[in-house]
């Protein structure tokens, strides 16, 4: 089997859509890794559910006896570091940012994604329940949705399917899809392939992808930089 | 003026009634979560509650700790009104996902953002509002639709709370609230809808020791206030570094 | 003609009906007079349309040089003096209050009120234009809706009637009627005569009162105590 | 960081288009009222405005100073919504109420609380809100009625801007604003409304200077500030009593 870029990599590729200013809501999983790849000289701004902005990084495990707060968390329960400017908010001005369109991207997993940017990432695999959350609100109201995921399942089934099995978060939100193996715009015409894991063809991430894909004329290489 | 002091947390609940409605504040661990209140109103022993709150308790994030899952252990709740109702490992499941499935707790389950809306539009006389968020999955069943400039929204209607449970950092004596960092989350919200909001604080001040330009929940939206006198029973640090 | 009770004494009665820790927003006119007469013991909260809650005496000419502040008014341009206790918020919270039933009193002037209690204070006399202000929010929302009132119009007309002449503030609004001559409630049944102005009859009230009054069986002279 | 910072009014409002929709803080004086920036627009000299204000300007209340009644003198304005359009005195009729009459500017008047409110909505992405205000009376023509719990309410709209003029009192060099007192009314609501949020402020901090727990409005709203250094043309007395 080919190998596979790590979260790490899929984080830093995600981290360089962001533009300097930009308010930026980070889902759980790959999508937290993402704030430890953001270029220098971007200023980016973090939005959490819970009701706060522009807070600084997550407080790693050795520093969590000096640091850690239960009054400073982000809406995933973790420890937050100070940062210059930021602020405190309720939460329902937290979600009009968020339905208001003032946060610019959010970066959340999936469980699928159809060909039309359909994303399905809510109900718990296996357990007929689930926690909406904040995600279904994120989905359909930032104005890019990028998702972060492993193209295939863990038994190698596609993710990113024709038509979603399971309940949506929301119809047609995905903007653009950064997976182990490929980048992946979602257009009007369909999903467009602009770049391939190092080592992949076209041919061999379509065999793993369901809806058809149509090739960028600029495809390339996985860009980092 | 009013005395709104309560001298304990048992005082401050007991006259809550079987059937009542019930919002309390609660998100990703036990900052703002109104701790003492919660396990007043299990010690209390009131049933058929609807509690109104971001999860069902006990999701198993972060710090695990007592909150109102103990309600749904007591077999307290007929009813939750949640964004986040289940445990995070199907390893764990929570009390309330048990019950829901036993079908002996009903569960409505609204996107977050949705929820702290209708919350606000219940304190704001709003009793109902659009929203595109929902349309063309589960959330829509049975709401209206409408279009606004191309946009399907749904229609969603207020809540309302016959009580809050309020987690604040400080309050003086007219019931004038402050909270610490992301202790506000759903707490200012909620404490302007319920009918008898009630605040669990750190602190008590003479009324005016609050400069009115930091005042987040204005004192009139709450009616009962209770000082913690205990040690928490799980960690809490207290950083100075965004302290009011 | 029969003497008439004066501004100050209608102010004066309003106050009776408040209780201790009452929400209370006051409107320009008489209304804004109740605030020097309310009973020791009550302490009542003052809400204002521009987003100040639990503020103290209004500004005195006497004490302007010291203390007038342009940051620091009420709805009605009046200056205000600080009050323990009192905050500030934005005007959608201002009005969150208003109508979500958080305040329990306004006092309101008017032009006319019906029988129905009906109440028309917005369009401007003689102008063919009004302001309608927070006075449509406040009429329509707050839990006690009082109308402080001349009885009648300057050329001896009721203001009381059958029917508003002009456009609505709002329908069914008004609980209590306060004039120089009479305190009326409002019921489903229709306006109950409470209390009358010394040497005043019943008869000489309703002459100038179109809708037919319910004399309560607790009629008695205006109290003030 | 994104560079805020104007160093006049003319250059902060140099872009903006004919046809523009203006949101701007006014109430009750010249306390919240952004004049400096309105003087700016007046000088710029942009048409077939359409402002939304609490007032048309000029109403006559308390101190007599110049605020966006210059926008109407000076023939800017086609629409004008508001709650409070005309003058106090028929003696001195405003030249909003003098153009209303004429057919040269087109109103919508709005009561108070429901204007705050479409604003409010407009800023939190809710397309329409039902409210009891207005039903059975002149505001209720053509509106659609919905009847919640035996009252009828009347569907309202959200209100959109492109510029927001906002008066405030301090911002640090993200954006974020504090107020002082009574200033706040309407410029909070609006300046989470508009596409570009600019800020007259008396005084500009380095970013970490104001307390996270004060900050009323947050930077992510205000795209432009610009500081007050003329003294201005009416009485102003800096009390210091709730200072922030």
């Amino acid at each position: 089997m080919k190998e596979r870029l790590s979260r790490e990599t899929i984080a830093m590729r995600i981290a360089k859509e962001f533009f300097d200013g930009a308010v930026v809501n980070l889902g759980i999983g790959i999508p937290t890794l993402v704030s430890s790849f953001v270029p220098e000289g971007i200023d980016v701004i973090y939005h959490s559910e819970n009701g706060v902005v522009g807070f600084g990084p997550v407080v790693t495990a050795d520093e969590m006896t000096a640091k850690a707060d239960v009054d400073f968390v982000n809406a995933g329960g973790q420890y937050l570091s100070p940062k210059a400017g930021m602020c405190f908010v309720n939460h329902a001005d937290a979600f009009l940012m968020v339905r208001g369109g003032h946060v610019d991207f959010t970066v959340l997993g999936a469980i699928e994604i159809s060909g039309k940017g359909d994303l399905a990432n809510w109900m718990l695999p296996g357990r007929g329940v689930g926690n909406i959350g904040g995600g279904m609100d994120l989905a359909f109201n930032v104005k890019r949705v990028i998702c972060a995921t492993e193209h295939t399942t863990r038994d190698g089934k596609p993710k990113i399917v024709k038509q979603c099995s399971v309940a949506l978060t929301a119809p047609k939100c995905v903007n653009l899809i950064v997976t182990d193996i490929a980048v992946i715009e979602v257009t009007p015409k369909g999903l467009r392939l602009k770049e391939y894991a190092p080592g992949w063809t076209v041919d061999e991430i379509q065999a793993i992808t369901e809806p058809e894909l149509i090739v960028s004329p600029e495809l390339k290489e996985y860009s980092l930089f | 003026m009013l005395n709104k002091i309560f001298s304990t947390f048992d005082a401050a609940v007991q006259d809550i009634p079987d059937g009542a409605t019930i919002m309390l504040g609660n998100f990703a661990g036990p900052g703002g979560t109104p701790y003492y209140l919660i396990h007043a109103l299990k010690r209390q022993g009131t049933k058929n509650l609807t509690i109104i709150a971001n999860t069902a308790g006990g999701i198993g994030l972060t710090v695990d700790y007592a909150d109102h899952r103990v309600l749904f252990e007591n077999k307290q709740v007929k009813k939750v009104i949640a964004s986040f109702p289940f445990a995070t490992s199907a390893r764990n499941p929570s009390a309330a996902e048990k019950q829901i499935a036993a079908g002996e707790v009903a569960l409505e389950i609204v996107p977050q953002g949705t929820l702290s809306e209708r919350i606000r539009a219940g304190a704001a006389g709003i009793p109902a509002f659009y929203t595109p968020t929902g349309y063309d999955t589960v959330i829509a069943k049975g709401k209206e639709v409408k279009w606004f400039g191309g946009k399907p929204c749904l229609l969603e209607n207020a809540l309302y709370a016959d009580y809050a449970f309020i987690r604040a950092y400080k309050a003086d004596k007219m019931g004038n609230l402050v909270y610490r960092g992301t202790q506000r989350q759903f707490n200012p919200v909620m404490a302007m809808n319920a009918r008898i909001t009630i605040a669990e604080v750190d602190e008590i001040v003479e009324v005016g020791e609050i400069d009115p330009e930091v005042i987040v929940t204005p004192g009139l939206f709450v009616k009962r206030i209770v000082k913690v006198t205990e040690k928490p029973d799980f960690p809490r640090h207290l950083e100075t570094s965004f302290r009011v």
